[in-house]
């Protein structure tokens, strides 16, 4: 059974790893604002997820299992809103997406 | 391997600093000092420092950086090239350098058990805490009890920067250099979704405050940090609802009377020893058995610290923010 | 195996610090400084695990609300700048 | 090697507190300075947390389920528990009065204050 | 378990127990009253503990029970027990003239809070002078200094401002560097007591951080104490503050800590580091003799504003009592111990009669100050007495301690008898100056188009008018009877010489 649950969140965590790694990847490279929320709001989260949920399968169930799910609730609740609000505040204040904007010293502005 | 993980967070700490130093643009050096306080938490966690990890973020992460930002919306946010004194700077810079380099090389080294911090007073600590207070966290025990003193400092100095700002920002605005319109701070209006999230998570967030403050004893927490918590919760709440209703919620005058009763209230623990035939701060003879008179007392200097800290955290906060509201 | 997370997570941290750097505009700061706080959540929850101390499961959950608050603060901050500048602009 | 591991922290230290005091002395911005003052403060939280460390230990935090656990020195943890509030106290305190600079004189660059106190 | 057990804490408790409620009290009289009797209480305890220690070396006083490395101990002996008298002396003095003074410098809708901070203040520096715990020394040096930073900020001009915001600075850089050197030290010894630390730090063997804390702990407080090239802080500090607040800060802020970094130079580092006291000397003295020499020339120089004229004269008697201490001999540090509390008494009373000429929040100007002598013959005289204090003319308690400097230096031979010549060139620079004040006050013509100063005979009311005659009293008392704090400098003297393993 430990056997099972091991290797379970073991792959959980290989591949949360490689998420959330691909995420930080997309936050740097990616050419502007918009385009550079898409990995920080979806790949990143979806690490965010199969990691917490790897350390779930090791935790004995009792208060560390509901503190464990309490950060991934507050997680699964601030990040799309940190994101949404920032996409939000960004439109308004009139950071232009890069489409319609050719160069990116524009797109600062 | 914690050992490198810790020295790669430390690389990261020193590339931030230089961040900060080079930020031209102060809000960016705020932000990154935000980051930078996550980190030093980070490596204090690794480093078997849960407690102050767990202050650290609240205070560096969560308190100095809204203090921060406060300030920043009152002052002008770009930074001038500098003209100071940089050879001074650089010769004191360079001399204080030698100075702790030099100091290091005979120190004991990281995490080296024979290093005489872990041979004198430590060690009895460890042994005797849980004979002579019986709480687990012996960062607590010495914190409220063993050096419970300390810590009334400590309450004295937060209370003393609460009147301080609550002096020094008393004063009516002066007109002469107002030419900054004024800026109504009527919160998140107009960003409905973390409105309902923030207002789901605040009683969360006073919730989880109180359980650091009453767990303390058991887990890391305390006073200081759920003071901290429940400040970080109630500002949270000023910021999407604005600072009006926030101070109708918490009256102005309730947090004077948390500052000065929770101030009281850790002073008054300790003159009760003393009136009770012990000492200042002996809680052994607050209850027949001292084992029970020191968790008394530990829970009651524990509430005083957040109590204090709550209250003027909150009272800081807002008076920054009222300053930059209408006048 | 907490290692292989750990160290995913600490090279997003670098990388996302890089970004928090690197700017260029102030919301791209604030999106790596919020992605730089849930890494840190996550570190914290994997190391509390590795070490064996779950009770200190605590200080993620801390840091996970407190990050929260520290960008709705800088948003904030950001939108009363920008409405400042607006302002000011238009009065001149 | 580990000679080298063993003293990173200290100069890591070292450098944090060479970039706080620098900050502090080099920059006119008063803000500028002020989180200058916080990061060489944050230095000296450095020192003693590496100091409390001990190899194989944990957190002082007592179990009973773990029979012969080494901990970590609780006694540096406390004292800079402190000094973190002091130095949260000063850093708001700071900031207040960098605030009604600005009101005063409208500026919060050192040396022009200073040009406007000397006419 | 007498009442007399809890002497040393009530030191400490009295004016914190008081300073919230103060900060309660919206009422400017009532909060007055509370924190003069507070302030009263704490100078009660402290010629009390001055009374007990006459059959004692020391008490000791073990917060919360515990033993002491492990728990926090008070320790107050000589030394202590008379810095207790300077600062909660001039604490009393400064808070019963706060009340007219501060009329026209603080609004009465915020008096109150900044009473508390007087308070804590009080507190804090009652809290370093009876601490017996190096980390205990650094939180209540902070309670103090962030007290400080409010009350000078109080001041009614914006340059208080910015000279507050330089002191902040200054002043968390010197106390973050004791900090760090108490790290040091904790590091290598294990233990933050003092009493312990003297024991177990002669069994250190790797000397190089213990080297390195005794630079950092003595630069620390050297900036705080601001000896001669760290003084930047001080003559805005105390130019722009209330002047009823340079009346408390100038007696005893420095004062304080210079007292830490004696405990240490002498109670900790001489026991182990070899030749500390002739590094000290070689470090210390010509720092002081330059302080002595510069500061006094400024004063001399400074002809605008009396209390920065004061404030450089403060510089220099700063430089006196280094100068004594890097004697090292018995008779120096008994001089340089001496001239603590004479200066204090010297400095309070100019501060006083600064604080009644500028009364009503005027700057203390030369011009204010001009014609005061017809206008406040009482305040006048009372400054002269004070300004002989600071020249040492015999017969005031300036110069008992003066005259023991010159005895100290004579003691170490030709060398020291050389040593002598600075001391007098700087007391002649002082009488150049003082006599430039006086000059101004009797002979000065107020120009009226200029001066905002009342033509007609006006002294202070009678409150700030009674402090001062009994401040310039008390000059000449310890000028003709100074056996009192000779007694307790030469007792102090003796526990700072005295090698680790000869106690108890």
């Amino acid at each position: 059974m430990s056997l099972v649950l091991d290797s379970a969140s073991f792959v959980l965590f290989v591949i949360g790893g490689a998420f959330i790694f691909t995420g930080g990847l997309g936050v740097l490279r990616m050419p502007d604002l918009y385009t550079r929320m898409h990995p920080a709001g979806i790949t990143d989260t979806t690490g965010t997820i199969l990691v917490l949920a790897g350390c779930l399968l090791q935790a004995d169930l009792g208060l560390v299992t509901v503190k464990l799910a309490a950060i991934l609730v507050f997680l699964l609740l601030t990040a799309p809103t940190a994101a949404y609000a920032l996409a939000n505040a960004a439109r308004l204040a009139g950071v232009v997406p890069l489409r319609a904007a050719p160069r990116r010293e524009d797109a600062a502005r | 391997m914690t050992t490198v993980f810790g020295i790669f967070l430390l690389t990261l700490l020193l590339v931030t600093a230089i961040g900060i130093v080079r930020a031209k643009d102060l809000f960016v050096a705020v932000m990154l000092s935000g980051i930078y306080s996550l980190q030093i938490a980070a490596v204090f966690f690794i480093l078997d420092a849960a407690d102050v990890a767990l202050t650290e973020a609240a205070v560096g992460a969560g308190v100095a950086a809204v203090l921060m930002l406060g300030a920043l919306a009152l002052v002008t946010r770009e930074e001038r090239p500098a003209t100071g004194p940089r050879r001074l700077a650089l010769a004191v810079v360079a001399l204080t350098a030698l100075l702790v380099v030099y100091a290091t090389f005979d120190q004991p080294r990281l995490g080296d058990p024979g290093a005489p911090v872990h041979q004198h007073v430590a060690p009895w600590y460890l042994a005797e805490t849980a004979r002579l207070i019986d709480v687990p966290n012996v960062v607590t025990a010495i914190l409220a009890s063993f050096r419970g003193y300390d810590t009334l400092g400590e309450l004295f100095v937060i209370f003393t920067a609460g009147i301080g700002v609550m002096f020094v920002l008393a004063v009516p605005r002066d007109a002469r250099n107002g030419e900054e319109p004024s800026i109504d701070s009527a919160g998140l209006r107009h960003h409905l979704i973390p409105r309902v999230v923030g207002r789901l998570l605040v009683p969360f967030i006073v919730l989880f405050g109180l359980y650091v403050q009453f767990h303390g004893d058991y887990g890391p927490g305390g006073g200081f940090q759920a003071g901290a918590l429940i400040a970080t919760g109630l500002i949270l709440h000023a910021l999407i609802e604005g600072e009006r209703a926030a101070l109708r919620v918490v009256h102005r005058n309730v947090l004077l009377g948390l500052i000065a009763g929770g101030a009281l209230l850790y002073t008054g623990v300790g003159i009760a020893g003393m009136l009770l035939g012990g000492r200042f701060l002996d809680y052994s003879v607050l209850r027949a058995d001292p084992v029970a008179g020191q968790h008394l007392g530990i829970l009651l200097v524990e509430l005083g610290v957040g109590m204090t800290v709550t209250g003027v955290l909150l009272t800081i906060f807002h008076a920054f923010a009222a300053r930059a509201s209408v006048r | 195996m907490y290692y292989v997370a750990s160290i995913a997570i600490l090279v997003t941290m670098a990388l996302a610090l890089a970004r928090a750097l690197l700017g260029p505009t102030g919301y791209d700061r604030v999106l790596a400084v919020n992605m730089f706080g849930t890494k840190t959540v996550l570190l914290l929850s994997v190391i509390a695990l590795l070490y064996g101390r779950a009770d200190f499961l605590d200080l993620a959950l801390a840091y996970a609300l407190i990050n929260f608050i520290g960008v709705l603060a800088v948003l904030k901050f950001v939108q009363q700048h920008a409405l400042r500048h607006f302002k000011t602009n238009k009065e001149a | 090697m580990i000679e080298v591991f063993g003293l990173f922290n200290y100069w890591v230290f070292a450098a944090l507190l060479m970039t706080g005091l620098y900050t502090v002395i080099a920059k006119t911005n008063l803000v500028k300075k002020m989180i200058g003052l916080a990061m060489f403060q944050s230095a000296v939280f450095l020192l003693y947390i590496t100091m409390d460390k001990v190899e194989g230990g944990t957190a002082p935090i007592l179990r009973n389920d773990v029979p012969g656990q080494i901990y970590s020195n609780p006694l540096p943890q406390v004292l800079i528990l402190t000094a973190i509030v002091v130095g949260i106290a000063t850093l708001a305190l700071g900031l207040s009065i960098v605030v009604r600079i600005h009101e005063a004189y409208g500026t919060i660059e050192e040396d022009e204050a200073a040009k406007m106190d000397r006419e | 378990m007498s009442g007399l057990t809890h002497l040393p804490i009530l030191a400490v408790v009295v004016p914190l127990l008081t300073a919230p409620l103060v900060a309660l009290l919206r009422d400017r009289t009532l909060a007055w009253i509370a924190a003069v009797a507070a302030s009263l209480c704490t100078l009660a305890v402290a010629i009390t503990l001055v009374g007990a220690l006459e059959s004692v070396e020391y008490l000791a006083y073990p917060l919360g029970s515990w033993p002491a490395p492990y728990g926090i101990e008070l320790r107050v002996d000589a030394f202590s027990a008379l810095l207790l008298l300077i600062v909660t002396g001039a604490s009393s003095a400064g808070l019963l003239i706060a009340r007219d003074s501060l009329v026209g410098e603080v609004g009465s809708e915020r008096q109150h809070l900044y009473l508390t901070a007087w308070l804590l203040a009080v507190a804090g520096l009652a809290g370093i002078v009876v601490s017996g715990d190096a980390f205990n020394i650094f939180v209540f040096l902070e309670v103090s200094s962030l007290a400080t930073y409010v009350l000078i900020a109080g001041g009614p001009r914006r340059p208080a401002l910015t000279a507050v915001f330089n002191y902040l600075i200054m002043g968390t850089i010197g106390a973050t560097f004791y900090l760090i050197g108490v790290g040091l030290i904790y590091m290598m010894t294990g233990t933050l007591n003092l009493a312990d630390m003297e024991q177990r730090i002669s069994g250190v063997t790797e000397l190089k951080p213990i080297l390195v804390a005794g630079g950092f702990i003595t630069i620390g407080l050297a900036l705080k104490a601001a000896i001669f090239p760290l003084h930047a802080w001080l003559p805005g500090a105390y130019t722009h503050a209330p002047h009823a607040a340079t009346v408390f800060i100038a007696a005893c802020s420095t004062k304080v800590a210079l007292y830490v970094l004696l405990r240490f130079d002498f109670f900790i580092f001489q026991g182990n580091l070899p030749d500390h006291e002739a590094q000290f000397r070689v470090f210390a003295l010509p720092l002081a003799v330059v302080a002595m020499l510069v500061a006094s020339a400024l004063a001399i120089f400074e002809r605008r504003n009396l209390k920065r004229m004061l404030a450089y004269s403060s510089i220099a008697h700063v430089g006196y009592i280094v100068f004594g201490a890097a004697l090292a001999t018995q008779t120096g540090l008994t001089a340089g111990i001496l001239h603590m509390f004479n200066h204090a008494l010297a400095k309070g009373t100019l501060f006083l009669a600064a604080a009644s000429i500028g009364l009503g929040g005027a700057a203390v100007t030369f011009e204010r100050l001009a014609g005061a002598g017809r206008r406040m013959p009482i305040t006048t005289a009372a400054f002269v007495v004070g300004g002989l204090g600071l020249i040492g003319i015999p017969g005031t308690a300036g110069f008992v301690g003066k005259w023991y400097l010159v005895v100290g230096a004579a003691e170490l031979g030709p060398a020291g008898v050389l040593m002598v010549v600075p001391l007098l060139v700087s007391s002649v620079l002082a009488v150049l100056y003082v006599w430039r004040a006086i000059e101004v006050a009797y002979f000065g013509s107020p120009d009226s188009a200029r001066s905002s100063a009342p033509a007609v005979r006006a002294e202070a009311p009678l409150p700030m008018l009674a402090v001062l005659i009994v401040a310039a009293a008390a000059n000449l008392w310890f000028g003709f009877l100074p056996s009192m704090p000779l007694t307790l400098a030469e007792r102090a003297a003796e526990v700072l010489l005295t090698e680790p393993d000869q106690h108890k």
